[in-house]
């Protein structure tokens, strides 16, 4: 044979070298992201009893919502549940700096906001949390989207996102959307 | 399967045991493999975990404002939040609506069924409006068929004030946790024979058949029967409603929805009943009741 | 790389042998595992037309939310475990004896746990459609099913068990039998996916057996949601792969036969094969990237080993393409790209891997987006998701499955096709529709279309606009089923028809280089099982650790079973 | 012919020798082909996830 082995062996090596680049390329893009932009998966190993979570003062259901910490920092807090979001609207202000907290009392669920980054799964027993930076305004859904029983295609969500000098507090530093939704 | 990872090594190691049988070019032709398979693997699992729990967090940790430390910590997962960004802290105190706990003990009656404890109890205070096997013939809710979870719910509420009826309140008040939670497993295990009074056929107009079994995607109602029928996956908590009283069942969504009823755990029954029309609730109510 | 390079002197031995005409030892064994899988995919590709009608803007018949979930795990159930697991096990069989060319060791051990996952099936089956175990393919505890569901699977597992057994002593047998030489590659292959698959199903099977059954039967009250989410991701990415390797052995063994040419690279179809087998296992948490019970570090770890498992697929488009280049050239195609057109794309085998290739493009790229860390929160749970691994395993899984039925199947029935221009029509059919049935999804998914729910609100102006691209992929739907039944016509009209007088066997590609010595870490997998140990210890160590160090919350029980 | 070789006792060169004569002519130019279309087809890919990467991940804002 004209051709060894050796010679096939190094021209699938040649390849290898492609293979390994594109492999580079992309976990230099990964990096990038989570380097410079802080970019990571929302992992939060923050444990609550799902069994007890409406007896709990931060996800009790008064607390619920958007609101502003004393130190300024924008937090919404929300209840995923068979079959509803709690509450099912939120305010959030674009182009700052927010932090979303999820739990649930039953069983599996998930969330994204469209258009978004925004995408966690809610584990009972976790306290699931993202922190992001909303970059359009408008009403967006934020529907369950991990199979939580029967009525989980009902389960869905508003979030109005309206531009910084919009987003008023009320004098407890909460702000909520007004309307019955 | 476990033989696996022990039966594995034979080949390597049979090598050795039978170098007579084994050609020299051969033992040289896998020496290099050995060595080096090992060692792309064990440099991937470097880099991945340098890069995962050393490199990244570093860059990260000044966002959140942490020492390098704690930003590890929260890398390998021994902290809660993320290396890219500050934890927020609650300070809500709780005010909850229904006080419901379920805590093993309670689980652990729930679970033990009929017992002469429960029996007693049940016979001495519940038989005369709720029936002996739990079918009530007037408007008082029937307790068969509902689960033990459900009874116990509600019996709890009356105790602690989440939810107040007159006749209710007094004999709940009366009784220990532990003792409504025997009355509910007793119930819900006597009952068991009569869940038939839950598979009654419902029978209504299409729209309110549509409610029930699909619900309502634009106004985001999920259908009824994917909660309220045993069995359904639903939140452990929720009554089975087919069969009973259809007084019962209207002044209940009237109450939801206006808000004069309020023990429902994150306002899912408020939220869904302020959502139906007055005649969507009242044609709901004969639906399940079942004489439409 | 220091193979030796051996002369290429050995000449073909299998060539021209004279047609066997001894029926196949494993023929009716490896008929009744393709049929259950076939008749299940039959079924499955039914409710999926169903189901994407439900969620158009088209009334649908029986649609309810309980009947919609019902389907879901019924068609996910039949593709995922049945299809998959009796089809694998059947080819297994066909490979172990014309590969090896000696007679299958425990037939009657291969029948019998036939027969095992035929009961574990139906009991699974027809928990399903009591309604009694709406709980989709990937289980969700807390939400619990009927016990006779997971039992059901578990048998199946187990019949899979007896299967890897067979096929490793098989291996070993021939060993013994031929001391010094190369095992064929296809039966190579065939033992690192047994080996895989044992590694593989510990995870499922832990979660069942000590978490999910017992509350099942009602023995636990409770639930710890995230360590069966783990034990669970154990098995979700490598059971992909699990389903790909018949897919592999097709493209390295049999395509280059097919077209008329040879195996570019033996050693490499090898190092592929166990590539697979190494780092398909330690990925398994990039299904919870989006999960809050694991850290970002581990996360990464595993991200990183995930970028790896391109590697072997990326090395296999290489080494195929360039055996279907030889076959081209060796046909007088010409220049850089005369080659393509001199193969011989008449040939089911020929088609089926060109279109599986063009489906491993778009489905593959799609994984690429979702195994990259923080990315994977643009598309998490959306149909771009659903469209990634309906192009896996619809396109690149299930047209090769195809592809083998045709080509195995005359040496198990003893008659050729005598109408090719429908195997034809039916490998086109699936390719367009999957290609229309997926492009859809992946552009609604990136806009946040959000999967597994039985129900649309298109009164809604958002979730309006999608609906044209919803009944564009329903129509891929349509032509996909169509696809389906008539490769089910295909099979069965072999059982009645056709031109007698097939071989009873075939004949696997040559390399161009038939392997001479090999090293004994490509002839065996010791090595390689201390390897996936250590990688697994590191990479799923601590993420299962944590659940018994420092216990979190449990979840109570939701009964799905009436 | 396609009809009658499938499926894999296909014999489509006259000989064995001239068989392996093809094998060797093939592999002078192969696997030049080979690399060029793979890698025309990962390139396509590396540009379709950059594209994804650039145009809609990092505008839809910081996530973590």
């Amino acid at each position: 044979m004209a051709v060894s082995e050796r010679a096939i062996l190094k021209s699938e090596i040649r390849w290898a070298w492609v293979v390994g680049g594109i492999v580079a390329v992309i976990l230099g893009a990964i990096l990038f992201a989570a380097l410079s932009m802080g970019m990571n998966p929302p992992s939060n190993r923050e444990f609550v009893d799902p069994k007890t979570l409406h007896l709990s003062s931060e996800f009790t259901e008064a607390n619920l919502g958007t609101s502003v910490d004393p130190n300024g920092r924008i937090v919404a807090r929300m209840i995923t549940t068979q079959f509803e979001f709690v509450p099912n609207c939120i305010v959030l202000p674009a182009d700052r700096d927010v932090t979303l907290r999820f739990a649930s009392p039953d069983v599996i669920h998930g969330i994204l906001i469209t258009g978004t980054n925004v995408n966690t799964m809610v584990i009972p027993g976790y306290v699931a949390q993202v922190h992001t930076r909303l970059t359009k305004t408008g009403d967006l859904l934020m529907p369950c989207h991990e199979y939580c029983g029967l009525g989980h295609s009902q389960m869905l969500a508003t979030v109005r996102v309206v531009p910084p000098e919009q987003f008023r507090p009320d004098s407890q530093g909460r702000v909520s959307c007004g309307d019955d939704r | 399967m476990a033989r696996r990872p022990k039966s594995g090594p034979k080949t390597p190691r049979r090598d050795k045991r039978g170098a007579a049988g084994t050609p020299p070019e051969q033992r040289t032709l896998d020496r290099p493999w050995r060595l080096w398979a090992s060692v792309v693997v064990v440099a991937a699992l470097g880099v991945g975990g340098l890069l995962g729990f050393v490199v990244v967090p570093a860059a990260q940790k000044e966002n959140a404002g942490l020492s390098m430390g704690h930003a590890m910590q929260r890398a390998a997962g021994l902290e809660p939040g993320s290396p890219a960004a500050p934890q927020p802290l609650g300070t809500a105190s709780a005010i909850p609506v229904s006080t419901v706990s379920w805590d093993p003990e309670i689980m652990a009656i729930l679970a033990s069924g009929n017992t002469e404890r429960g029996a007693t109890l049940a016979a001495q205070t519940c038989v005369a409006c709720h029936g002996e096997k739990g079918i009530s013939q007037t408007e008082f809710p029937s307790l068969a068929g509902q689960s033990a979870y459900a009874i116990y719910k509600q019996l709890h509420d009356y105790r602690s004030g989440a939810r107040v009826n007159d006749q209710m309140s007094p004999v709940a008040r009366a009784l220990s946790p532990s003792d409504l939670a025997a009355v509910a497993a007793y119930y819900s295990d006597a009952s068991k024979e009569y869940a038939a009074l839950g598979s009654r056929d419902h029978i209504g107009e299409a729209n309110i058949d549509r409610l029930a079994r699909e619900g309502d995607s634009r106004r985001r109602l999920p259908a009824c029967l994917a909660c309220h029928v045993n069995g359904s996956g639903g939140p452990i908590e929720t009554p089975v409603i087919t069969g009973q009283s259809k007084d019962y069942l209207l002044r209940q969504m009237n109450d939801f929805a206006s808000g004069a009823r309020r023990n429902d755990v994150y306002g899912r029954m408020r939220n869904i009943s302020r959502k139906l029309t007055p005649q969507e609730r009242e044609q709901l109510a004969r639906y399940f009741e079942g004489t439409f | 790389m220091a193979t030796i390079a051996e002369p290429a002197s050995a000449a073909p031995k299998r060539r021209r042998t004279a047609a066997a005409t001894r029926e196949l030892q494993t023929g009716r064994l490896v008929a009744a595992h393709v049929w259950v899988g076939v008749a299940a995919f039959a079924v499955a590709c039914l409710l999926g037309v169903w189901q994407m009608w439900a969620r158009s803007p088209i009334e649908a018949p029986y649609h309810t939310a309980s009947n919609y979930f019902r389907s879901v795990t019924l068609h996910g159930i039949s593709m995922a475990f049945v299809l998959t697991t009796f089809f694998i096990m059947g080819f297994g069989y066909y490979v172990a004896e014309t590969a090896l060319r000696r007679p299958l060791p425990g037939l009657k051990i291969a029948w019998g746990a036939f027969a095992l996952g035929l009961a574990g099936t139906l009991m699974a089956a027809l928990s399903v459609i009591s309604g009694n175990a709406s709980v989709l393919y990937t289980f969700y505890p807390p939400m619990t099913a009927t016990a006779w569901f997971y039992i059901g699977l578990v048998l199946v597992v187990v019949a899979s068990w007896a299967w890897c057994v067979l096929m490793i002593v098989a291996m070993r047998e021939w060993k013994a039998a031929n001391p010094g030489q190369a095992v064929p590659l296809a039966m190579f292959a065939t033992v690192a996916n047994a080996v895989m698959w044992l590694w593989t199903t510990l995870g499922v099977a832990a979660e069942l057996l000590f978490q999910v059954i017992p509350a099942a039967i009602g023995w636990n009250g409770m639930v710890d949601v995230g360590l069966s989410r783990t034990l669970f991701s154990w098995t979700l990415h490598a059971i992909v792969y699990f389903w790909l390797f018949p897919s592999y052995i097709a493209f390295y063994t049999m395509f280059p036969r097919a077209a008329g040419g040879r195996l570019f690279s033996d050693t490499m179809g090898r190092l592929a094969f166990i590539l697979f087998l190494l780092y398909s296992l330690p990925v398994g948490l990039h299904h919870l990237f989006m999960d809050p019970e694991h850290s970002n570090g581990f996360k990464f770890i595993q991200m990183f080993l995930t970028a790896l498992v391109s590697v072997p697929t990326l090395l296999t488009i290489f080494t195929i393409t360039a055996s279907a280049e030889i076959a081209g050239r060796m046909r007088g195609g010409r220049g850089l790209f005369g080659w393509v057109r001199a193969l011989p794309w008449d040939r089911p085998m020929v088609l089926a891997t060109g279109l599986a290739f063009l489906m491993l493009f778009f489905g593959g790229g799609g994984g690429l987006i979702n195994m990259s860390y923080g990315m994977n929160a643009m598309v998490h749970n959306t149909s771009w998701v659903t469209a990634h691994f309906h192009l896996i395993f619809g396109g690149t899984v299930v047209i090769m499955y195809f592809a083998i039925a045709y080509a195995i199947w005359p040496s198990i029935t003893g008659r050729n096709f005598a109408n090719m221009g429908l195997l034809r029509i039916q490998l086109w059919t699936w390719f367009v529709g999957m290609m229309v049935m997926t492009l859809p999804w992946h552009w609604t998914g990136l806009q946040g279309q959000w999967r597994r729910v039985a129900a649309f609100d298109y009164s809604d102006p958002m979730i309006a606009a999608w609906g044209p691209w919803v009944i564009v992929s329903l129509i891929g739907g349509i032509l996909l089923a169509a696809s389906a039944l008539l490769f089910v016509y295909n099979l069965a009209i072999l059982h009645r028809s056709g031109r007698p007088g097939a071989r009873r066997t075939i004949d696997y590609a040559q390399a161009v280089h038939p392997p001479g010595r090999v090293p004994a870490a490509l002839n065996g997998f010791g090595l390689w099982n201390w390897l996936v140990a250590l990688l697994m210890l590191l990479a799923y160590g601590y993420p299962i650790a944590q659940f018994f160090i420092d216990p979190p919350p449990q979840a109570v029980i939701h009964r799905v079973a009436g | 012919m396609a009809d009658e070789a499938y499926p894999a006792d296909a014999h489509d060169y006259e000989s064995e020798a001239e068989e392996l004569e093809r094998v060797d002519s093939a592999m002078r130019d192969t696997p030049r082909g080979a690399l060029v279309v793979s890698g025309i087809a990962v390139a396509l890919l590396m540009l379709g996830w950059l594209i994804l990467y650039f145009f809609v991940f990092i505008p839809r804002g910081t996530v973590g």
